[in-house]
């Protein structure tokens, strides 16, 4: 059964081929439809939607606000964020990789081929890598890594390396092997069940690739304790950083200040958006969660 | 094709469609035409810079949101150095939303306010999260006619006052705003609440309390609008669950003559835009071609009912 | 197995759900045992039958009902000789809900009411839709001190004080009650609402207005009973968007001893067994073993956040 | 897509094979499975649902109450009533005859085969045939036609003839008209589009009937105009009626006072509780609508 859209509502959204009567759009409203959407292991799945042409400049680290249909014949009253996994530019597709939490992900498991899917972005300000860096390093662990995923291709086109220190649970569960290696990223997989994810281990890991001069800047997402260790280090051996961060949202551009966190500048405090100046910031400056 | 313009006072608005205060800013230029709207409304600013209130900010309840932001922003100052100019490259009205906790202060500000590109001062009296022992002057009568009075002493820019559906006796206080100078009431800010998380027995908002938003209130809010324009002459701004077209209608119908969003933009970025074009489709399938006709057009001098007449008085 | 039983002063409950007046009747037998409720709430009587308001009596909105039934019924003397013996079949205490227009013929009527098989008055102080010009004295708290003085004089039963949401300082409402010698506090009666058809440009209802009906209220009320259990020492019954055993769970939280039904009964016509029995294991799962130990458990001293701390005063 | 349940809701139903804990109970809440869900012409669809034995002691002119599934993720708040079309105790299931009117009904069309459907029911007061009759007549058009149909069943039990005069805009949306002859009434069809529905030939056809004494009582609803004839021509000629009457309901059971409607008893008005008392009542009582 395919819902009806819901006749509350009212939107001027895109659908692929729609003419753009406001070219001066950075951020759209898109009626998607999804080409597929299936698991990819025990906990996660992947999402793809062909999507209006504007809603293919995403880029690494931005994200898109999602429209999750009703699981339950209840209103989801509110979008749900999700980083953009990857973007594919011939098949007109942008991909998400997720993670089924609660009502908003459980509605959104049960798209099926061929239904529209509402999403607004691309949204915030994503990962930027400088020309300097020749070697990066990637942490993530669960849905984090659909947020670093797209990171690895922006790093192959520009000729950086990449090494992915992918922590999970247990094998079953870890995530983008195969679309970071596929890119050309080494992988380093470590996991709570053989006791590798440890951070003394990780640690290790990372004076390692440091060592080896393959550790240029850090990028992580999903895991404050990796967020911990990676702000050590990187202060310890000046390696620049750059953390995505989640928040609540509500708008998902600016205008809500739902989405704050709070973040140390010059020893000063500050509360930032994680939808607009983020939700990629500057390592150095996070305070976490 | 119909007229969608309305009056408030002297300001004229191309179509009755608006954003509502906190819930906008000239950031939504990145995804839609923000010279369509009737006019554009930025966020509550206060004197001092100000953080808002501890995160969590947003929960969802069963049938809406409760949100509790606290007024953040970085003081009058920047505002106007800075915020204003990002709206005036927009030819809509620019109406700035202002809060204080005194009414010495909050005159002040409204004086300080009154710059060449602002067009409208909307007095915030409503806040339902700013502080619990001042701010929220639409509570009572007598404050709102003192604020609204101090206000009015110090600019001339056309005054709006946005009241709180929390308050008990809304026509009261709608006559005091206008009494004291009101050029049109804004109705209404968001309605106290609280949600208590069952798993760890903690409110689900880091300010414990938070307002309400949900369609599900526009029932009430319209009752409100519709009690106050039978009793005041200023025209009414509408707010509360407006999702569609319908509902700008309904409050017109009621005696609106213009509306705010906020819920309906947040669920769909283009709701805005979409809400003109189809109340101007609406109004052009029922051959009207003012949208004014609509402003207080409910039939409710001739009920049409299939039971006893009199039921209500008893057999 | 939990211990789910509550006092009210001093009626015993075996629990603390009960339906919400006006939304149940001895019929509901054919659909549920009633001899499993926490209380048995008949529909608010008056002195005079009474027709009720005319149809339509209800009407859906985007997220909840809007209804206005204008108290019908036989008038006392038939609910005396035939409606409470219908109810005196079963064992759970039998609340009798009575308004009026006049403090008199209220305190009168409760005088006449306190028949053996009568174990509480609940003063329906409240009903939004009753007359606009009488009978909500829970809109003020003079009106509502006297009208419980005056009942308090007439009956030694248990008398229990519903209060209104459409009042702005329930606070002072309930404390007046309490002070006038009210045994608990019901929190609250519905919303005072409006809907108008935008097809025929009339109110959806006979009645015109009507009370706003929805799970989306309950961040409100619960807002109100978290507000007044502070302030009185009186045993609160939360009333409003109770539809599963965890708001029953929420409402203890905030400070309630008991809660009210109604849409969820409508909704689901055995919700209010399934809500006992879903309250049990829930309590059990947690090994909570009385349910009074949930009353005012809100942790609300202890907040946890993740920014700034004193983030509402500013930087 | 099935929907999961609202878990904001709770109930204790009945599903198929339950034990019933509260045998006194005379009205039930039901999880239903939908055996079928099939459009029967133009306008009306026919859905067959499985349901425990209580629900079958329903008989004609009572009414379940239905919790609609959303046709678009929000929530339908209230239920729609409907008349029972037809008991089938062999296959222990009821069935309905509906029209997609709005959101409830919009819904209830999309319930597939194998799909749950939560029924409350039977209630209220149905047809009632008193021994005397021999033959009746029954008049409906519209959906009011999936009212009267079980009245033949029932007629058809107990030996009484019946005249069915079915009245429709046209020849395609005519229905019951099988069910009606397959249970051995006589039908009539009567159409707007070739004038036959019109007020003075229905009366001929009826004032026929009385002639050939096949009219001992009529039995009507869904049409005003049908009512106030059969009023006209039962006072005429002491003929007794039952009408089936609408009117917006709550709780279906007697509890809220939501569905009155006006009736006129020795020159007296009363309001009367469609889904109690009603929803059959003497068709001289009734003040129409
Ligand atoms: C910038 C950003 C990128 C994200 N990228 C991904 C991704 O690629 N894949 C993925 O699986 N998940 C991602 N998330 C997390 C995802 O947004 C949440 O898992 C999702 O909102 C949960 O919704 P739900 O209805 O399933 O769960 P519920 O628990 O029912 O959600 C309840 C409420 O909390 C909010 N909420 C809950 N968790 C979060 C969270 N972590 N962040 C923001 N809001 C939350 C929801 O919006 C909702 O209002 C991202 C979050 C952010 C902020
Ligand atoms: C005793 C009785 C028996 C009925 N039997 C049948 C039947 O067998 N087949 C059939 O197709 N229809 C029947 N109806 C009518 C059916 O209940 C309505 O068509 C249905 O409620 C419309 O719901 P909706 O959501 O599709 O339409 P909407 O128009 O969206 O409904 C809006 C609101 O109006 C109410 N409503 C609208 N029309 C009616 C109505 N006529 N009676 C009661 N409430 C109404 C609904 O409950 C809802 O709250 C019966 C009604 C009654 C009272
Ligand atoms: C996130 C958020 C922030 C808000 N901030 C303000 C504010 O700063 N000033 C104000 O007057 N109202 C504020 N409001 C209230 C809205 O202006 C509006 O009154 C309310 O959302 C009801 O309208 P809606 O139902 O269309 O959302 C805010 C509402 C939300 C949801
Ligand atoms: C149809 C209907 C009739 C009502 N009649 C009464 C009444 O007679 N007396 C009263 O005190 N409250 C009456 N109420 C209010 C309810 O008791 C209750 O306060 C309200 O429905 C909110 O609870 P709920 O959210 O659980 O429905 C009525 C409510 C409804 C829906
Ligand atoms: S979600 Fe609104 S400002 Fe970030
Ligand atoms: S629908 Fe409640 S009394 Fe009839």
């Amino acid at each position: 059964m395919t819902l009806d859209p819901n006749h509350n509502y009212s939107n001027a959204a895109l659908r692929i081929g729609d003419v753009d009567r406001y070219p001066r759009r950075r951020v759209g409203e898109f009626i998607g439809i999804v080409a597929s959407n299936a698991g990819v292991n025990d906990e996660y799945r992947h999402i793809v939607v062909k999507v209006h042409e504007q809603a293919l400049k995403a880029y690494a680290g931005q994200m898109f606000h999602l429209l999750c249909p009703s699981p339950d014949g209840a209103e989801v009253w509110m979008r749900r964020p999700m980083s953009v996994y990857r973007v594919d530019k011939a098949a007109g597709a942008v991909e998400f990789l997720y993670k089924i939490e609660g009502r908003g992900t459980r509605g959104m498991g049960k798209l099926q081929p061929g239904d529209e899917f509402n999403i607004a972005g691309p949204l915030g300000a994503g990962f930027k890598l400088e020309p300097a860096w020749k070697n990066i390093v990637v942490l993530g662990r669960g849905v984090g890594l659909a947020t670093l995923a797209p990171l690895s291709q922006l790093a192959a086109e520009q000729g950086v390396g990449v090494t992915a220190i992918l922590s999970a649970r247990h094998q079953g569960v870890v995530m983008s092997k195969a679309l970071f290696e596929e890119l050309g990223a080494r992988t380093v997989t470590v996991l709570d069940s053989d006791g590798t994810s440890a951070v003394e281990n990780v640690e290790r890991v990372i004076e390692e690739l440091i060592a080896a001069r393959k550790a240029d800047a850090f990028f992580t997402c999903g895991s404050n304790r990796l967020l911990k260790l990676t702000q050590r280090l990187g202060k310890k051996h000046n390696i620049p950083g750059q953390v995505a961060m989640e928040q609540i949202m509500v708008c998902g551009f600016g205008a809500c200040y739902v989405c704050m966190r709070t973040f140390e500048v010059d020893g000063k405090r500050v509360l930032r958006r994680v939808c607009r100046e983020g939700p990629v910031f500057n390592m150095q400056e996070a305070v976490g969660w | 094709m119909v007229d969608l313009s309305v009056k408030i006072g002297d300001i004229t608005l191309q179509n009755p469609v608006q954003p509502a205060s906190g819930a906008f800013s000239w950031e939504y230029n990145d995804v839609i035409d923000l010279n369509r709207l009737g006019a554009l409304v930025a966020k509550t600013i206060c004197r001092e810079p100000r953080l808002g209130n501890p995160t969590p900010r947003m929960a969802e309840t069963e049938a809406g949101i409760i949100q509790s932001i606290g007024l953040p922003g970085k003081g009058i100052d920047y505002f106007i150095a800075h915020i204003v100019p990002e709206y005036a490259k927009f030819t809509p009205p620019l109406v700035v939303s202002v809060s204080s906790e005194t009414i010495e202060d909050f005159a002040a500000l409204a004086e300080e306010l009154s710059v060449p590109d602002v067009d409208v001062i909307e007095a915030n009296i409503s806040c339902p999260t700013r502080n619990s022992t001042g701010g929220n002057f639409a509570m009572h009568e007598d404050y709102t006619r003192d604020c609204i009075k101090a206000i009015r002493a110090k600019t001339k820019k056309p005054l709006w006052v946005k009241l709180s559906p929390n308050a008990g006796d809304i026509v009261s206080i709608a006559k005091a705003a206008e009494a004291a100078g009101a050029d049109a009431l804004v109705i209404a800010n968001t309605f106290l609440s609280l949600k208590i998380r069952t798993d760890n027995f903690r409110p689900a908002l880091g300010n414990k309390f938070g307002g309400l938003v949900s369609p599900a209130l526009k029932p009430i809010v319209l009752r409100m609008v519709y009690q106050v324009a039978k009793q005041v002459k200023i025209p009414i701004i509408g707010i509360g669950g407006v999702t569609k077209a319908e509902d700008v209608v309904e409050y017109m119908l009621a005696g609106a003559s213009a509306v705010g969003i906020g819920y309906a933009g947040f669920r769909n970025p283009t709701a805005l835009i979409s809400i003109i074009d189809d109340l101007a489709a609406w109004c052009d399938e029922r051959g009207i071609t003012k949208v004014t006709e609509l402003i207080g057009a409910v039939r409710d001098q001739d009920m049409e009912t299939d039971t006893l007449a009199a039921a209500s008085v008893g057999v």
